[in-house]
């Protein structure tokens, strides 16, 4: 048990009428990659944003590090140590590529409005660090090279990898991943893959909600599988392949009947 | 004159001005829903509305029935020239770009406004010149009633427009999803053409039922369009039933308060009405949160 | 790109020196009341054009600025510097109480909030007879004096010089706040508040720190102004002049501190160049004018009123061709005018000697 | 280390540029009075005297704006008098130059304005502005630079407190109060509804009645105050306030808004029989054209102006209204007001100072506070203690009949 970073009890969530997430509890253990499938609508999006803290559940509790995080404020929960990525890429307009990193090293620093504006020696010597660990980010991420280029005129896959590195750059333990190959051909994908296993090997948990299967089979150290809200299966991803309740759901209910 | 004569009269100025308010709302709402612009001009097309039907009654003499109408056509005119000139050349607007936008247009409009008609105020002569009822001690001019009358037509036209006409139910896909009404072969530039057309024609509508009898003056805009903007909110952004039900309220509340407590403070007061709605429900009193939500930038 | 970049401060500097000795006593007073506004917007660019978030009552707090001090110090004999910590800290306040509802908002809704908060502060000044004169106003403010010189003597050409050394220290620290930590966070609430939050940046806490912040450099603006005219009148808080702050910060092309100053500079000059055409009197103009268009002097007189009241159309005309084709600013736009320009002559150039060759 | 330097070096121009231009400052000032010196030698030498030097004065008026029904007629009319003073040879030869100005209706601008007088075109004296508020916001600049303003703006608190350097041309608030007051305790009522503008005009109207009500037996039961903007719909609430009190026997209405012709139309509507009384801002032909039917009947104090052709023959004033009313007249083709009236009272004191006393500002201020002066608003006395000078017979009753303006017959 010591080893269980993330414990998800009972999670529920309910939009006006309809429940979105119901009931489900799952654990993440440190240094896993876990990956999070299911069918459109499952409720996948939704366990990630109340895991990151975009809006607090409607029942169960969220124990990160042995602490509840279930209604805490998204930047408090980013600081103890939980970063994410977005489904649809959320670039800061404006920002350059390793400008947008470094709003990644806010929660890790300290200077103000007033040690900014009187540029105090602290403050000098704290943005030169930011600017050294947003470059060796965006190295690690393989973005070196475009550091200087505004974020939304890069190519859609350098985007995905940039809003890893900004999240990466948070420093978190757990690393919230949606869909990060949705979009991307499959050369790309191979790099997100890489990209994810060497994250892993730095120490950093990974949470993985993904709809392409190879990718999530081959990465994966446990899968869960979500339909309508609830959780359906959950495993090492050959057993979930061959739960003939996932095939059902993923394929049909005639491949079961064969 | 009896506590209850007194309420009888208040409510009846109430509901006149409310009929203004309701009618600037909703012109307000429908370029909302069309674009997600809230247009800081609607104001400024009352105004033109008012001083083009005093002009055509006034100075040409021509009966106010036919009048009407072509006031109402011209500010149509008008809000179509404002879209082609001052929106449509836009690409990707932000909210505030679009707010600066608008601001500028209802400054540019108010100095056309002063040029044209100039700065005193101007008169408009009773729609109906009949000795006024007296109920109580109350009196009730017949102008008012024909006021009341003539919003609760325009507003059951446009329901009936949005309801039951092709054009109506085209411009509410519009407002419900853009990307969808474009893919369903909905041209969706020409809605939005027409919701300013539309809006304008309400503005128009809303300016002529304040004149009769009463008077204008050019920089009167700010003060409908402020007007129109809190009824709009407390309404519920975008929601024409609401802006019906928010407008009665803040015509009454207004000359309740001015009425009852202190004229003076009667701005501060109606406006910390929308303040209060802004914090406690911003999605206005039958808004629901999550349309709010998405409706937001 | 980050840098320090000291080059608009030396022609700042070389300008404003240049001014101070040459330029007429009127364009300077016209100037330092230009510097009070660039110190609002300053503040405006850091909330509107960095973070975006609109404010269209910032005219609230820079009267909360003026009003304050003015009556602290006239009616209360409190000390200047009395009075300006006051102002400040009374105007940060209301802006930290208005702020936590209001900046929930978004979008549309608080330009909304913002607006009536605005009308609010100026229908309570306007009313409130007894505590600031109603639209009297406030008058016999003392006049600003530093190491024992009255800075508004003479027409008040160390005061320009004052209020412009100010302005060129707010550009100074918001430059660096900009380039730095805070700065980055405020780009980032623009950029995307959720994806702001999800990077650790407390966006509410920061929205509503900037916000506080602009009010306070908006009632130091309120301050220079009082105790520069010895006045304030209610016509400080009116609805226009907030829109004017914000057209100044949309002009200026939203996140562009510099872009701002110059945007706030010129539209705080333009009613003036408007103006210029107003000393014509009908007497003046020639004969052949009367002659020809058989005019009497009334129908002269009425013409020429007209169009000296075209300034308010003008006006509103010039923020709609800004924003519709600059909408980049007035910087970045010039600059992309130019460069434009110089390609196309090039190309024109490079065709020309493509055909003297062949 | 390179961003170090930068920003030292940086810091460094800024300075030097700073302190050059401090020294840059004294040599321009000691360049500028040179200047100055050297052109009075010029002038000196070549005229000998400086005949044929432009005599310049100021003017500021709300020409455009809110109140610009009061600067529209001050501007013409100080222009139309410019031209005929130069025609009929200036002061002492010299012609005058008057320089009007357009604040807008707005105070900043008026102070903009009253610097670039005095400090740039170097006006010997300035007129206005039009409004009240204006006026209080140069008035301690006015005594701080020395030089002589003369309202064309009512309210009391202009000359009370006393500025040595400022006067103002309109009656006294508190005469027209008092004119009101008078002729409701003659015709026996002793309770009344106080209408007023919520702006500087109608505030300091409200004082002036309260202070003045019971020395006349009058009892106020109401303060009615309307906004700036207020609609009809506004005043219809106020008014029905009004017709609620039966026991009330007339109301004053004091203001230069619009309102003036709104509250008789509504009173008349609500059917509110009780007399209405309206303040010195009614004296404009516009405001009872507005009312229509309604306006007649109304009583309200104001300068014989309106009513100059009906002055019996023997009345000091006679000569001065009928000559500026039909020069204004038959010139602009529109009614003459009596804001029009303190324009042309505020330029001939200051031109009569200048004839008299020469270009010294010191000089001017003297010459009026010692002067006597037969204009529009009344025949003026000022003395070092009295800016105004006007009495309370500068006033007169006045009521509308068939829609034009008539002597209150008592």
């Amino acid at each position: 048990m010591s080893d269980t970073l993330l414990d998800v009890r009972d999670l529920g969530k309910r939009f006006g009428g309809l429940q979105a997430v119901d009931g489900v509890s799952f654990q993440v253990r440190s240094g896993h990659v876990k990956s999070i499938i299911g069918p459109n609508g499952a409720g996948k999006t939704t366990i990630f944003n109340m895991v990151a803290g975009a809006f607090p559940p409607s029942a169960g509790s969220i124990m990160f590090q042995g602490r509840d995080i279930a209604s805490m404020p998204s930047h408090e929960i980013t600081r103890l140590g939980i970063a994410r990525t977005f489904q649809n890429v959320k670039l800061f307009r404006g920002m350059s590529a390793i400008q947008n990193v470094m709003v990644g090293r806010h929660c890790r620093t300290r200077t103000g409005f007033l040690g900014a504006a009187l540029r105090m020696p602290h403050a000098i010597s704290e943005e030169r660090r930011i600017r050294a660990a947003a470059l060796e980010h965006l190295e690690f991420v393989g973005l070196s090279d475009i550091a200087a280029t505004d974020a939304h005129s890069l190519a859609f896959g350098q985007q995905k990898t940039l809003e890893i590195a900004r999240a990466l750059a948070t420093e978190p333990k757990l690393l919230l991943l949606d869909e990060p190959a949705a979009g991307l051909n499959t050369r790309e994908t191979e790099e997100i893959a890489q990209l994810i296993c060497r994250i892993r090997d730095t120490g950093v948990t990974v949470l993985l909600v993904e709809h392409d299967m190879s990718l999530v089979m081959n990465i994966s150290d446990e899968v869960m599988v979500l339909d309508f809200g609830s959780k359906l299966a959950e495993g090492l991803p050959r057993e979930v392949q061959n739960d003939p309740e996932v095939i059902r759901v993923y394929l049909g209910a005639e491949y079961v009947a064969e | 004159m009896s506590l209850l004569s007194q309420i009888i009269q208040f409510t009846f100025s109430g509901l006149a001005n409310g009929g203004t308010y309701i009618l600037v709302a909703l012109g307000l709402n429908i370029i909302y829903n069309a674009t997600g612009i809230i247009n800081f001009a609607q104001g400024e097309f009352a105004v033109f509305g008012s001083f083009i039907m005093i002009t055509l009654c006034m100075a040409w003499g021509i009966p106010a029935p036919v009048a009407f109408p072509i006031t109402v056509l011209a500010l149509a005119g008008i809000g179509a020239l404002f879209h082609r000139t001052a929106i449509a050349p836009l690409k990707k607007p932000s909210v505030i770009t679009m707010v600066i936008i608008t601001i500028g247009g209802s400054i540019f409009m108010r100095g056309v406004a002063m040029l044209i008609w100039g700065k005193y105020p101007q008169r408009l002569d009773p729609f109906i010149d009949a000795p006024p009822i007296r109920f109580m001690d109350a009196i009730i001019k017949w102008d008012t009633l024909l006021v009341l009358v003539i919003v609760a037509l325009v507003v059951a036209a446009l329901y009936w427009f949005f309801e039951k006409t092709v054009t109506g139910k085209a411009m509410r896909a519009c407002a419900e999803n853009r990307e969808a009404a474009l893919l369903m072969g909905i041209n969706v530039d020409r809605i939005v053409l027409l919701s300013f057309a539309l809006s304008a024609a309400l503005g128009a509508v809303a300016g002529v039922v304040y004149t009769p009898g009463a008077s204008m003056e050019y920089g009167r805009g700010p003060y409908f369009g402020l007007r129109g903007f809190e009824v709009a909110i407390i309404g519920g952004l975008g929601n024409s039933v609401g802006a019906v039900l928010a407008g009665i309220l803040i015509g009454l509340f207004e000359t309740f308060s001015a009425g009852f407590l202190s004229p003076t403070y009667k701005e501060a007061i109606t406006l910390a009405l929308l303040l209060l709605v802004l914090f406690v429900k911003p999605s206005g009193i039958l808004g629901k949160a999550e349309v709010a939500r998405l409706k937001d930038f | 790109m980050d840098r320090f970049d000291w080059k608009p401060f030396a022609v700042l500097s070389v300008l404003l020196g240049y001014l101070f000795v040459f330029g007429k006593l009127y364009t300077l007073m016209l100037l330092t009341r230009a510097g009070m506004y660039c110190i609002v917007t300053i503040g405006m660019c850091l909330l509107v054009g960095y973070a975006g978030q609109v404010s269209i009552g910032h005219a609230a707090f820079y009267a909360i600025g003026g009003y304050t001090s003015a009556i602290l110090t006239i009616r209360y004999g409190v000390p200047l510097w009395g009075g300006l910590v006051c102002a400040v800290a009374l105007s940060c306040a209301v802006a930290f109480l208005i702020g936590i509802p209001t900046l929930r908002l978004r979008g549309h809704y608080l330009a909304m909030a913002t607006l009536g908060f605005g009308v609010i502060v100026y229908s309570l000044i306007h009313s409130s007879i007894e505590f600031t004169g109603g639209s009297s106003g406030i008058s016999g403010a003392p006049p600003l004096t530093l190491f024992g010189t009255n800075l508004a003597e003479d027409g008040g050409i160390f005061y320009f010089l004052f209020v412009w050394i100010n302005v060129a220290v707010f550009m100074l620290l918001a430059g660096n706040i900009i380039r730095s930590r805070p700065g980055r966070a405020l780009m980032s609430i623009h950029g995307n508040e959720e994806a702001a939050n999800a990077a650790g940046v407390n966006t509410s806490a920061f929205k509503l720190k900037v916000f506080v912040l602009s009010a306070g450099m908006a009632a130091y603006a309120g301050f220079l102004y009082v105790h520069y005219d010895g006045f304030i009148g209610a016509n400080s808080a009116e609805l226009m002049l907030s829109v004017i702050f914000v057209a100044m910060v949309a002009v200026g092309g939203m996140a562009n501190l510099w872009g701002t100053l110059c945007a706030t500079v010129l539209l705080s000059l333009l009613p003036e160049f408007l103006r210029r055409t107003q000393k014509v009197k009908a007497a003046d103009l020639p004969d052949f004018i009367h002659n020809s268009l058989g005019l009497s002097d009334t129908q002269i007189f009425k013409l020429i009123q007209k169009f000296q009241e075209l300034d308010v159309l003008i006006y509103g005309l010039i923020i709609i061709v800004f924003m519709i084709f600059m909408p980049q600013g007035i910087f970045t736009g010039t600059a992309d005018m130019f460069r434009t320009l110089a390609r196309r002559v090039r190309a024109v150039r490079g065709k020309r000697r493509v055909s003297d060759a062949s | 280390m390179l961003k170090k330097r930068i920003i030292t070096l940086g810091l460094l121009l800024a300075l030097a540029a700073f302190a050059g231009s401090m020294v840059g400052c004294k040599a321009a000032k000691q360049a500028r009075e040179k200047g100055t010196e050297a052109a009075k030698n010029i002038k000196e030498k070549v005229g000998g005297e400086a005949k044929g030097e432009a005599i310049k004065i100021g003017a500021i008026f709300s020409v455009t704006g809110k109140a610009s029904f009061l600067g529209e007629p001050e501007k013409k009319t100080v222009e139309m008098l410019e031209e005929q003073i130069n025609a009929a040879g200036g002061i002492n030869g010299s012609p005058i130059d008057v320089i009007v100005y357009d604040d807008e209706g707005d105070e900043a601008k008026t102070q903009e304005l009253a610097k670039k007088l005095i400090f740039e075109d170097e006006v010997v004296a300035i007129i206005g502005p039009s409004r009240s508020g204006n006026t209080m916001a140069i008035k301690d600049f006015m005594g701080q630079n020395k030089t002589v303003l003369i309202s064309a703006a009512a309210a009391e608190a202009i000359v009370e407190p006393l500025n040595p350097w400022v006067f103002k041309t309109p009656q006294k608030d508190s005469y027209v109060a008092r004119h009101l007051l008078q002729q409701m305790q003659d015709a026996g009522i002793t309770k009344i509804a106080v209408l007023y503008g919520n702006e500087a005009f109608g505030q300091e109207g409200l004082k002036q009645i309260k202070a003045y009500a019971a020395d006349h037996g009058v009892q106020i039961a109401a303060e009615l105050a309307y906004e700036p903007a207020a609609t009809e719909g506004d005043l219809e609430t106020l008014l029905t306030k009004v017709k609620a009190d039966a026991s009330l026997q007339a109301a004053i209405n004091w203001t230069i808004l619009p309102a003036q012709s709104i509250v008789p139309k509504k009173m008349k509507e609500l059917g509110i029989k009780i007399p209405l009384y309206q303040s010195h801002g009614f004296g404009n032909i516009k405001y009872v054209e507005a009312a229509g039917d309604a306006a007649n009947g109304i009583i309200f104090a104001g300068g014989r102006l309106l009513v100059a052709h009906n002055l019996p023959d023997g009345d000091p004033q006679k000569k001065v209204l009928v000559d500026y009313k039909e020069a204004y007249e038959s010139r602009f083709a529109e009614e003459v007001s009596t804001f029009g009236g303190h324009a042309y009272d505020a330029l001939w004191i200051v031109v009569n100072a200048i004839k008299e006393a020469g270009t010294d500002k010191a000089a001017i201020r003297d010459a009026i506070e010692n002067s006597t002066f037969i204009g529009t608003g009344g025949v003026f006395k000022f003395t070092p203690t009295d800016h105004n000078g006007l009495g309370m017979d500068s006033l007169s009753l006045l009521t509308v009949k068939n829609g034009s303006f008539a002597l209150l017959e008592q």
